[in-house]
């Protein structure tokens, strides 16, 4: 059974040079996490975008948190492209494996199924194919006529972190309408969970809830952390904090100003 | 600061996009695409039986399990048609959406190629959309290949361009000889300024071509009354821009 | 848009020599469809149990509506051996395609993702796989060292049948912690659906039930069917009716029973 | 009609599969399968921490994401251990939960394979229980594999076989030899009895075999308690017969 535990707790179990699954901008960012693992100096991060990343992936770039990046996209969406980003890539300070959004869901469902890959139409004679020595071509074995198909091994992060709206004492965590959330918890080996809310009652009771609840068995730790995705939205509790996020977009634009940025952000 | 021009400019080319989602039984927009948005719903009032899904709008939504199941419902070939954007076009019908240059050593990155890799391959209609019409997008060859515009025999390839529209020009892709053919010049543009324009050879038919149908008086009202109504949520600014507040 | 039809029209949809994939007698199973089904004389089906089946494939066979039969077993549970399934495999008056529930699943996973396999662990030297052609062995391509892995084709259903809870006017079925009707309702062509009761809000719009809702973009004929299961359980709406299940058991031993057990059931 | 001996044997049997539980992190157990189910509670009740999940019983069922998460769980390694029965068991650690004679034209028939072409070769303990103990039971070898005891080398073989558990004696399987090493004889049975009611060859040691130990009376306290309460939904004649009523 995971325990409610203080956040630097929750990201001390996170470890220098491990691989870390974060959901899109979207889709339940634990901020409040990253800031800890920020504060902490977390370094040689394999940070996977599932299946993008935006201002989490960039704040980890700038402070030299990450090697390296797999991800399909990574923007701050209508605040433009993602500064730290897209710097550290041209010059090369992160090493970059380039993916598309149905293979990285696609890796994670092998993950969560326990077998080594999942095939995947689309992506043949693409660039992005040739960049990834770790997919492969198979001629399809089940076809009558040749058939070309990529294979995408299994993603199976050391850890998962996201940011949910309620837990409950148990470690049940109700993700909504964020149902990859749940496949990332079943691909991960830990799954590190900040909500806003601890509800006392039992979530897997509730036949209303429980169809979207990632159960306990499969989550290592729950802290709590109010506005924990903030500036960021939370779906159904509050939307993004546009203001800030467009005072980070042009701040971040140059090194010392994602700087002061940061310095203001960690508080 | 938002001009009347540009006003006119969103209702027209969401015009120009719903005109060519004419007649599919299934739509899909991405996130963080304001003008294919408004389109889709246009073409939904002008085709109510149309099913037009809007990512990042919850009312528009209809997925329920996770950010996977568009791609899902795209490779089981339920999903007619999506718009995709690209930093670079070629006129082999190869989108871009990674970077120029090296690879490695890249002058400009974008963010990335987000589904194109599968999406470009499996529906059946994908209308490529990319305002900016110069040679730096619609290139020759693009630097880098998120997706092919077509496919050698022999691979699954069911879906892939079908149009492109610009801030110019509407164009049809031709599968069997990989190349686009202008379909319709906007008016107050050239076949000139089009050629100019474009870095790629397309194919075009003899005399003065088409012009871009405008939006009808009756899209007008669609498109700054109940549209700009829903798309409030998700794209606050540009709802504004077309309601004119 | 789906409709809303009479359990007539609902099953009006299925034709003869059709695949129809149904759930386990514990998953939701329309037994109204399935006795308009068998009153309407249906024919040649290829019934597939996700992953089992029970008392609805016995009646279907008992019927003569099934020439083959694709699960990972049938059987009444409690009440013991599924008797017109038995004596139809000992007769051989239908054909069986035994596998194992996983593969089912994994099959139906092929489908709803619109690739042509999946692969999965387990059955290497089974008479399962051996009597299984259309399943294939692999050595995984991604692996440094030989590794045999069995692909699963995909289970695309002609038809989906099931009974659920409830559903919206537009469609929308909820069909709570029954996930895999999600599953197969997203890898068939057609989806038809008994429900208790039809809601007049929408259910997409209702943040508890929505991520527990098929959404009508899958479902393509809804009916109105009240205690559409019995005699088979409703999870969180009516238990099995044992006492008609033990009646059921004991009569269908022999042909004669069960026709005379039939006539009552049909009514 | 049940008796006093039946209620024995059940709060014995359950003492017997809560003795080969010991020790594992998660244990499930499958659909109607009421002494396992009281076993798994058993077990959960010595060590409070051991994760027990009980198909069909909704108040302990943790899974969300519909039948198939069983058996991706098991596939991942999650799953410790699990309970599965069969017609057949051989020497060798086959099962058999398909049929007898030919195949495609069995005397006997049984219901089907379930998930143990999957379960058998990815939960690290699998617990074969069969209360019967008779040479139609335990046989020389199966005459259908639903899945094999052991698999040759470069097979991915995490699970399969530890325990065998009949009404008569307790087995540990010896992946190594790949056969079965009786561990105890119950209480009432003999050796030799064993041996004539054992279709296959079994290692066994030198001597008086041990004695399979009976519940403690703290163990009955639980089974006839609140372990024949929790039982009450999914398996309510079983949880009466525990309870004496």
């Amino acid at each position: 059974m995971p325990e409610s535990v203080p956040l630097d707790a929750l990201v001390g179990r996170i470890r220098d040079g491990q691989s870390l699954a974060v959901p899109s901008d979207v889709g339940g960012v634990s901020m409040a996490a990253t800031r800890a693992l920020i504060r902490r100096g977390v370094r040689r991060l394999h940070l996977i975008g599932v299946p993008t990343s935006g201002l989490q992936a960039d704040l980890l770039i700038g402070a030299g948190c990450v090697d390296l990046l797999e991800a399909s996209a990574v923007s701050l969406a209508e605040h433009g492209v993602a500064p730290r980003f897209t710097d550290a890539i041209r010059s090369g300070a992160i090493q970059m494996r380039d993916a598309t959004c149905p293979a990285v869901h696609a890796g994670l469902v092998a993950a969560e199924k326990g077998v080594p890959f999942m095939p995947i139409r689309g992506l043949i004679g693409s660039d992005l194919l040739r960049h990834r020595p770790d997919w492969q071509v198979i001629d399809n074995p089940l076809a009558a006529e040749p058939d070309p198909i990529v294979l995408i091994p299994a993603i199976r992060p050391d850890t998962v972190l996201f940011h949910a709206p309620l837990a409950d004492r148990a470690g049940n965590v109700w993700v909504g309408m964020r149902r990859e959330l749940m496949v990332m918890a079943h691909a991960a080996r830990e799954t590190l969970v900040t909500v806003e809310r601890i509800v006392d009652t039992d979530l897997l009771a509730d036949p209303q809830r429980a169809p979207a609840v990632v159960p306990s068995l499969y989550v290592s730790a729950v802290a709590l952390a109010p506005k924990g995705a903030w500036p960021l939205a939370l779906h159904g509790e509050y939307a993004a904090d546009d203001e800030c996020l467009r005072a980070y977009a042009k701040a971040a634009r140059s090194a010392q100003g994602f700087r002061d940025w940061l310095d203001g952000y960690l508080g | 600061m938002a001009t009347l021009a540009d006003r006119q400019t969103s209702l027209f080319l969401a015009s120009a996009l719903a005109d060519v989602f004419r007649g599919v039984p299934t739509l899909a927009i991405g996130a963080n695409s304001p003008i294919p948005a408004a389109a889709a719903l246009l073409a939904q009032h002008r085709e109510p039986s149309m099913r037009v899904s809007i990512l990042g709008s919850p009312a528009h939504n209809p997925y329920t399990n996770g950010g996977g199941e568009l791609f899902d419902y795209a490779a089981e070939g339920r999903l007619a048609c999506f718009v995709l954007g690209a930093l670079q076009i070629d006129g082999a019908g190869n989108l871009n959406l990674v970077s120029v240059g090296d690879y490695d050593q890249p002058t400009v990155r974008y963010p990335g190629s987000f589904g194109s890799g599968l999406l470009y391959y499996t529906v059946p209609r994908v209308v490529v959309f990319r305002e900016d019409h110069s040679p730096r997008a619609l290139v020759e060859r693009v630097d880098f290949v998120s997706a092919t515009g077509t496919s050698p025999p022999g691979v699954y390839r069911p879906g892939g361009p079908a149009y492109l529209v610009t801030g110019k020009a509407v164009f049809r892709f031709d599968r069997e000889h990989a190349q686009f053919a202008l379909q319709s010049v906007h008016p107050g543009h050239t076949l000139d300024e089009v050629m100019a324009a474009t870095g790629f050879h397309f194919a075009c038919a003899d005399g003065v071509p088409a012009v871009t149908a405008l939006p009808s008086e009756q899209d007008c009202r669609w498109l700054t009354g109940p549209i700009a109504d829903a798309l409030l949520g998700g794209y606050p600014e540009f709802a504004r821009l077309l309601t004119g507040d």
